[in-house]
């Protein structure tokens, strides 16, 4: 990448923190709100969508990694990933542990 | 020294042993003449292209690709092979045969604890009659252990917190070690022990001598002891579901899920009897967390298994909350 | 991969360029991407508690539900939007770094920290309260309503007290490193060309805001959904 | 140790130029240095001090099984010497060795730079190391612990009487040094290299490196969080893995074992990066197939995260999940056999020169390959059955980790004996000290492969008789062995003081750490180099060096 030698200077204009801001809080309310009704199995789902996405903006806009170089994505994306291998490969053992064999 | 006789392979006394041996062997001569090929490359390369005068510096190069394919099409052909192998093996292990004989094991530091179904019970000791599948489930006192019968090729840990079953079928009769190879503290070496396998009449002959009544009738005691009957009575008249049948069939719960009423449910529903409750009922029966040992846990288990019928789920007449 | 680095002559003498880096271009890359790398080993040293948690929910329903009635959702709540805001703030002294006004810097840090600390008194008052109500797990954890879910109601507290305490210990973490970069910017170290300790300090406590922003719903909001009554 | 290796450097013989070593003397500028080379050799007397303590542990256990009957130590002092020797030699010893002294010492200056991207922390990566080291030594002197290196639980958390959470706290600090040198790596190779050194353009121990440093910070993470909830079930006796109170402990396996089957790679990953080095360079030669070479380490350090189950065959595990884990760890072995295909290739039509680092990484080869094909036995489901838990999984791990990664240690360590001090080591003593490693290591851990496939236990004090011959076999290798290494440690000392001097090249060698002075300057370079040649380009990177001695 060709500007890593001067410092970076693209400095986030105000409006987007700000925006940021208000749709954090308002994902916050939301998913208190939501909690608060019963949606049966939809209740969890619910909330791990609105937290994910809050911290993606989190990520994104106050963190500055929409305009990071590539291998900051990597190195964000990697560890959901390896996270992930954890999680999926553990439940598919508790998941089926009690399967019949047949 | 007279040490002169040791043996270099285990005795082959079950009906996997064989199958085991069949795949140890054959992964024993191609890994093993994929080891003397590295070796006899390595050590013949680097001496005739030890570096002489004229061999300064070396000569490049280029690699073939098709070299670098068929060393990882080649190999991975035969570990998929490997793989095939070894897993219709394990599902052979997983699979208990129907007409086994129920043996109960229970492990502690340090000993092995056998029932029989007839109620023998014995330690460090276990005898088995040949040529019969042997069922053997088994839970733990305390620590993880596991439970080894090499001559046979089986083992399979020892759990505190479920049941786990495994199976083998003797081909010989003879003495044969056990041993624990799960690490289960200080003497974990000395959880050891003999099983003796014995022909079907002799095995019988063995059963006759003292005993204090079949596992199942001292599991029945043990339901009175308990007052069991009090709440699982034989007509639908108790505040608990009838027992009749139980074992082995599928039970609807509360929530509407279903599971198969096996070992692992009926030690459940006794520990924790809030884990899953019954449709129809509430959640009253106490648990027995702490009150019932694994001994007395296993003979509770045999006398419910051992209640056969149809099965009968009738709510009772008025639902308690 | 580009990320080759060239000689760059001017810059060579500021006085924060460390000896093993060419130029500030480059110490701010590296420092930036350690902090990063930093923040992945992060992630799955909560992402493995979490797993656990994530286990024994599953195979607890009941007890997760019980349990999560247990928390005060109102003070989880208010502490998901102190933190937010604290990131706010953060994100704007950084901003104010890069564009070189100090005195701006400052304020913006020093809210930072008083809103780490707000949320850390918080999460003490609620604290205060499950220890009072028994909540605390070991030998002096109480609870009757149901006695053969008790260690599984435990269980959840095990996780609720260990996964906020250990956000809490990287919330007093960041608190300090707040006060030193602080002193720092109050002796006048960052500027326009170099200010990566004030980034690197944002990412990290941005980091600590994310994880709060997944543990309020996981301990506060899912324990009961879809379990109690149906 | 400390002591010692510091009045060592300072009688060598100042060189004409100023070095690391000869820059500032006293024992705080070794203390407080941030030079990643004096860290290097801080690391490096370390971990030979917990080398000697995990052998001594290691010679005691072969003692005690020269015969059946536990008769030399006492059941509990046996358990806590395997314990002991496991955590040593793992934790404490094999995982640091590589990265931590080699990796220390030459990746910053085969990238051409001028020191690690945070030299700061990789000294608090050193203390933090020596803050676990003592830990654990304390809990040797004070009574041990018997848990075996995996702390399963809930013999850990509620049955073991000894230092359980001391000993798990070390292990707990020296993650994070493990951690933080990680970081420093993946931020040096991808921030710091030198102009015209493209990723194509570098030694594959960088790669390596690169690779070990990946799975160092993946996974790591999981085994502190896992030893803190151990300690915290352990301390106020809740039940996260203990079934009397809800926990599973199952789970405590995944979780460890999800770093401990990486861990494998971390110590196996760096051993690899030394053979290809050592293979280029004594046979002068491109090594064969780079890429695939450079690629397969990162292969083998993303599967290695997918078949950690394997170690849980009979633990009770689904049998689906089983088998899935079955079928992924067929799948490192493919880079595995990539490597080790290519390294032999390589010598077709080399300079083969047998020096000592050549005769180490010959025998890692070959060893290396046969604890791997007996890591296809244990991966095959109904044959891990019988053999689990026995004496083939201690000869399978020992035939990679000593004859492979300690072996190319030990190769590694001969390579750049010459630049890190200045100086050569015997090559007589050093070529005997290889022969009777190799003899020694065989005889000591063959022999395990039959008794373990006999049914011989492991972790067991006293053994049925009719094990003992192939014990004393085992136990007669081990000695063997411990000449063999107690060797390098009396000659390589000695070189210190009498060794010949070593020019910036003594093999005739590519690579930057071959084109600065032996022992480097403070600053690694004396000029910022510029590469312009392929990795083991012989031809252009000789004529771009100029003359060589001992060519
Ligand atoms: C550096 C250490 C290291 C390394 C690299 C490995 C590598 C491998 N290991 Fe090993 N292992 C350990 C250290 C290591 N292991 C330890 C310490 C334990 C015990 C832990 C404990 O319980 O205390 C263990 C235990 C262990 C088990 C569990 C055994 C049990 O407890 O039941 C298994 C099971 O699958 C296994 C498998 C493998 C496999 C498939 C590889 C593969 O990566 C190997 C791949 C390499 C090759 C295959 C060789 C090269 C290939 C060729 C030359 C190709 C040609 C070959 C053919 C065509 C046949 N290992
Ligand atoms: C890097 C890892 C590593 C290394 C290098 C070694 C090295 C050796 N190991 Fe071991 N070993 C393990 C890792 C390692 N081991 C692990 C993880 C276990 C499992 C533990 C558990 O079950 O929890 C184990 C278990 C283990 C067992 C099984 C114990 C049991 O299950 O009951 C045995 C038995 O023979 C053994 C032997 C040896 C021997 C003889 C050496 C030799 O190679 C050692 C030779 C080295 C020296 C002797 C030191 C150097 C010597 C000198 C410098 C000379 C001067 C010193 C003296 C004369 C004392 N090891
Ligand atoms: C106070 C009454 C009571 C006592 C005493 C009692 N139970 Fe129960 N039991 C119940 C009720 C009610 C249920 C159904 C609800 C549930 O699943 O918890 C039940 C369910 C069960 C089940 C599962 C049955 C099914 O249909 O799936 C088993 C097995 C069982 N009990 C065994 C025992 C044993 C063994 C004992 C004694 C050691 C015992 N119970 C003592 C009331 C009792
Ligand atoms: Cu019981 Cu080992
Ligand atoms: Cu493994």
């Amino acid at each position: 990448m060709a500007d890593i030698h001067e410092a970076p200077h693209d400095v986030t204009p105000l409006p987007t923190y700000f925006f940021v801001f208000i749709a954090l809080a308002a994902g916050t309310l939301l998913t208190w709100y939501a909690s608060t009704i019963n949606l049966g199995w939809a209740n969890t789902p619910i909330a791990l969508f609105i937290a994910t996405t809050k911290a993606v903006l989190v990520i994104l806009f106050f963190m500055h990694v929409i305009h990071s170089t590539r291998l900051t994505w990597v190195v964000i994306i990697a560890s959901f990933v390896w996270l992930g291998m954890l999680f999926v490969l553990t439940f598919a053992d508790y998941l089926t542990r009690f399967w019949a064999i047949d | 020294m007279m040490l002169t006789d040791f043996p270099l392979f285990p005795e082959q006394a079950s009906t996997v042993a064989k199958q085991t041996d069949a795949l140890f062997i054959m992964l024993t001569i191609v890994c093993g003449a994929v080891s003397v090929l590295i070796f006899t490359m390595i050590f013949v390369l680097a001496i005739m292209y030890r570096r002489r005068p004229d061999n300064e510096l070396a000569q490049e190069e280029e690699a073939p690709k098709i070299l670098e394919a068929t060393w990882i099409v080649v190999p991975f052909i035969f570990f998929m092979a490997t793989f095939v192998w070894g897993s219709w093996l394990y599902f052979r292990l997983a699979r208990v045969p129907d007409n086994a004989l129920d043996i109960y094991a229970t492990g502690k530091q340090w000993m092995w604890k056998f029932q029989h179904p007839t109620g023998q019970r014995e330690i460090d000791e276990l005898h088995v009659p040949v040529n019969r599948p042997i069922r053997i489930t088994m839970a733990s006192e305390d620590v993880i252990h596991s439970l080894f019968f090499p001559s046979f090729r089986v083992k399979a840990d020892v759990l505190p917190s479920r049941y786990r079953i495994m199976w083998f079928q003797a081909t010989k009769v003879g003495r044969f070690h056990i041993f624990c190879t799960e690490y289960c503290g200080t003497l974990h070496s000395g959880m050891i022990g003999w099983v003796d396998v014995m022909q079907p009449t002799d095995y019988q002959k063995w059963l006759a001598g003292g005993s204090e009544g079949s596992l199942a009738s001292q599991g029945q005691a043990l339901f009175q002891k308990y007052a069991c009957n009090t709440c699982h009575t034989e007509d639908a008249t108790g505040r608990g579901p009838v027992l009749l049948g139980l074992y082995g069939s599928t039970v609807t719960l509360a929530n509407n899920a279903t599971v198969v009423a096996d070992e692992n449910y009926i030690r459940e529903s006794i520990l924790s009897p809030q884990a899953k409750i019954v449709k129809g009922f509430g959640p009253i029966m106490p648990t027995f967390q702490g009150q019932v040992n694994e001994d007395d846990l296993l003979k509770l288990l045999a006398y419910v298994r051992s209640l056969a019928g149809p099965r009968t789920t009738t709510p009772p007449k008025e639902p308690k909350s | 991969m580009s990320d080759v680095t060239v000689h760059a002559d001017e810059h060579v003498h500021h006085p924060f360029l460390q000896h093993q880096f060419e130029d500030l271009g480059q110490q701010h890359e590296a420092s930036t991407l350690g902090m990063w790398v930093f923040l992945a080993t992060e992630i799955l040293f909560f992402g493995g508690v979490l797993m656990a948690y994530w286990i024994y929910r599953t195979i607890y329903p009941e007890a997760w539900a019980l349990a999560g009635e247990q928390q005060n959702t109102l003070a989880g709540g208010i502490n998901t939007l102190v933190l937010i805001t604290s990131s706010l703030t953060m994100a704007l002294a950084v901003r104010t770094a890069q564009l070189g006004s100090r005195r701006a810097t400052l304020v913006f840090l020093f809210a930072t920290m008083l809103f780490g600390a707000t949320f850390l008194g918080i999460k003490a008052y609620e604290y205060n309260a499950h220890w009072h109500e028994g909540l605390f797990p070991g030998s002096h954890f109480t609870w009757h309503e149901n006695p053969e879910l008790a260690p599984k109601v435990q269980l959840f507290m095990v996780f609720y007290w260990g996964m906020t305490g250990l956000h809490a210990l990287h919330m007093v973490i960041g608190v300090g490193l707040l006060v030193w970069i602080i002193s720092r910017a109050w002796r006048s170290h960052f500027g326009p060309e170099y200010y990566s300790p004030v980034e690197v300090m944002g990412l990290y406590w941005h980091f600590v805001d994310i994880v709060w922003i997944f543990l309020f719903p996981f301990l506060y909001l899912i324990p009961h959904f879809g379990v109690l009554h149906g | 140790m400390t002591s010692v290796t510091y009045h060592d450097v300072q009688f060598l013989e100042p060189a004409k130029t100023r070095n690391y070593l000869n820059v500032d003397y006293g024992a705080l500028s070794w203390l407080l240095t941030k030079d990643h080379k004096r860290i290097g050799i801080l690391y490096m007397v370390s971990i030979s001090v917990m080398f000697i303590l995990g052998g001594f542990f290691a010679l005691m256990m072969r003692l005690e099984l020269l015969t059946p009957e536990g008769d030399l130590l006492t059941s509990d002092t046996y358990n806590k010497f395997f314990t002991l020797h496991g955590i040593i030699m793992i934790f404490f010893f094999l995982i640091p060795s590589i990265p931590a002294v080699l990796g220390n010492f030459i990746l910053p200056i085969q990238l051409g730079a001028k020191d690690l991207a945070f030299p700061r922390i990789n000294l608090l990566s050193w203390y933090l190391y020596m803050i676990g080291a003592f830990t654990g030594l304390l809990v040797v002197i004070i009574g041990g612990v018997d848990t075996g290196w995996t702390f399963y639980t809930p013999f850990s958390t509620q049955y073991s009487n000894t230092h359980v959470i001391g000993t798990t706290f070390g292990a707990f600090i020296v993650g994070f040094s493990s951690i933080l040198t990680g970081l420093n790596f993946i931020v040096t190779i991808h921030r710091m290299r030198a102009p015209g050194l493209t990723w194509y353009r570098l030694p594959l121990f960088v790669w390596a490196m690169y690779a070990t440093s990946l799975v160092q910070l993946l996974a790591t993470p999981i085994l502190a969080i896992t030893l803190v909830m151990l300690m915290i079930e352990r301390f106020i006796h809740v039940g996260i893995f203990d079934p009397a109170l809800g926990g599973d402990p199952l789970l405590f396996q995944h979780m460890f074992w999800f770093y401990s089957h990486p861990a494998v790679y971390i110590m196996i990953l760096p051993a690899m990066g030394v053979a290809s080095e050592v293979v280029a360079a004594f046979t002068r030669k491109k090594i064969f197939g780079y890429t695939f070479v450079a690629y397969s380490s990162l292969a083998i350090a993303f599967l290695g995260f997918l078949v950690w189950a394997h170690h849980m065959f009979v633990a009770g595990i689904s049998v689906y999940s089983a088998m899935i884990f079955s079928f992924l760890s067929y799948f490192v072995a493919v880079p595995s056999a990539i490597k080790v295909f290519n390294w032999t290739a390589t010598l077709y039509k080399g300079s083969v020169s047998w020096q000592t680092p050549m005769l180490y990484i010959l025998g890692f080869i070959g060893l290396f390959t046969m604890g791997g094909v007996t890591g296809l036995f244990l991966a095959a489901l109904g044959l891990d059955v019988h053999v689990t838990d026995t004496y083939f999984v201690v000869a399978h791990f020992h035939y990679i980790m000593v004859g492979g990664a300690v072996m190319g240690y030990f190769a590694g360590l001969h390579y750049w004996w010459p630049k890190i001090t200045g100086r050569m080591y015997p090559e007589w003593w050093a070529r005997l000290g290889a022969l009777l490693v190799f003899v020694g290591f065989n005889l000591t851990f063959f022999p395990q492969f039959i008794l373990g496939y006999l049914g011989m236990p492991r972790r067991y004090h006293a053994y049925a008789p009719e094990f003992q011959v192939l014990n004393v076999m085992s136990t007669a290798g081990a000695s063997i062995l411990a000449v063999g290494y107690m060797l390098p440690l009396v000659y390589l000392l000695w070189s210190l003081r009498f060794g010949r001097k070593a020019g910036t090249n003594p093999w005739g060698a590519v690579g930057l750490e071959w084109t600065t002075s032996s022992p480097p300057p403070k600053d690694n370079f004396h000029e910022t180099p510029v590469v312009t040649w392929e990795a083991y380009d012989y031809p252009a990177m000789l004529k771009a060096m100029g003359e060589t001695q001992n060519v």
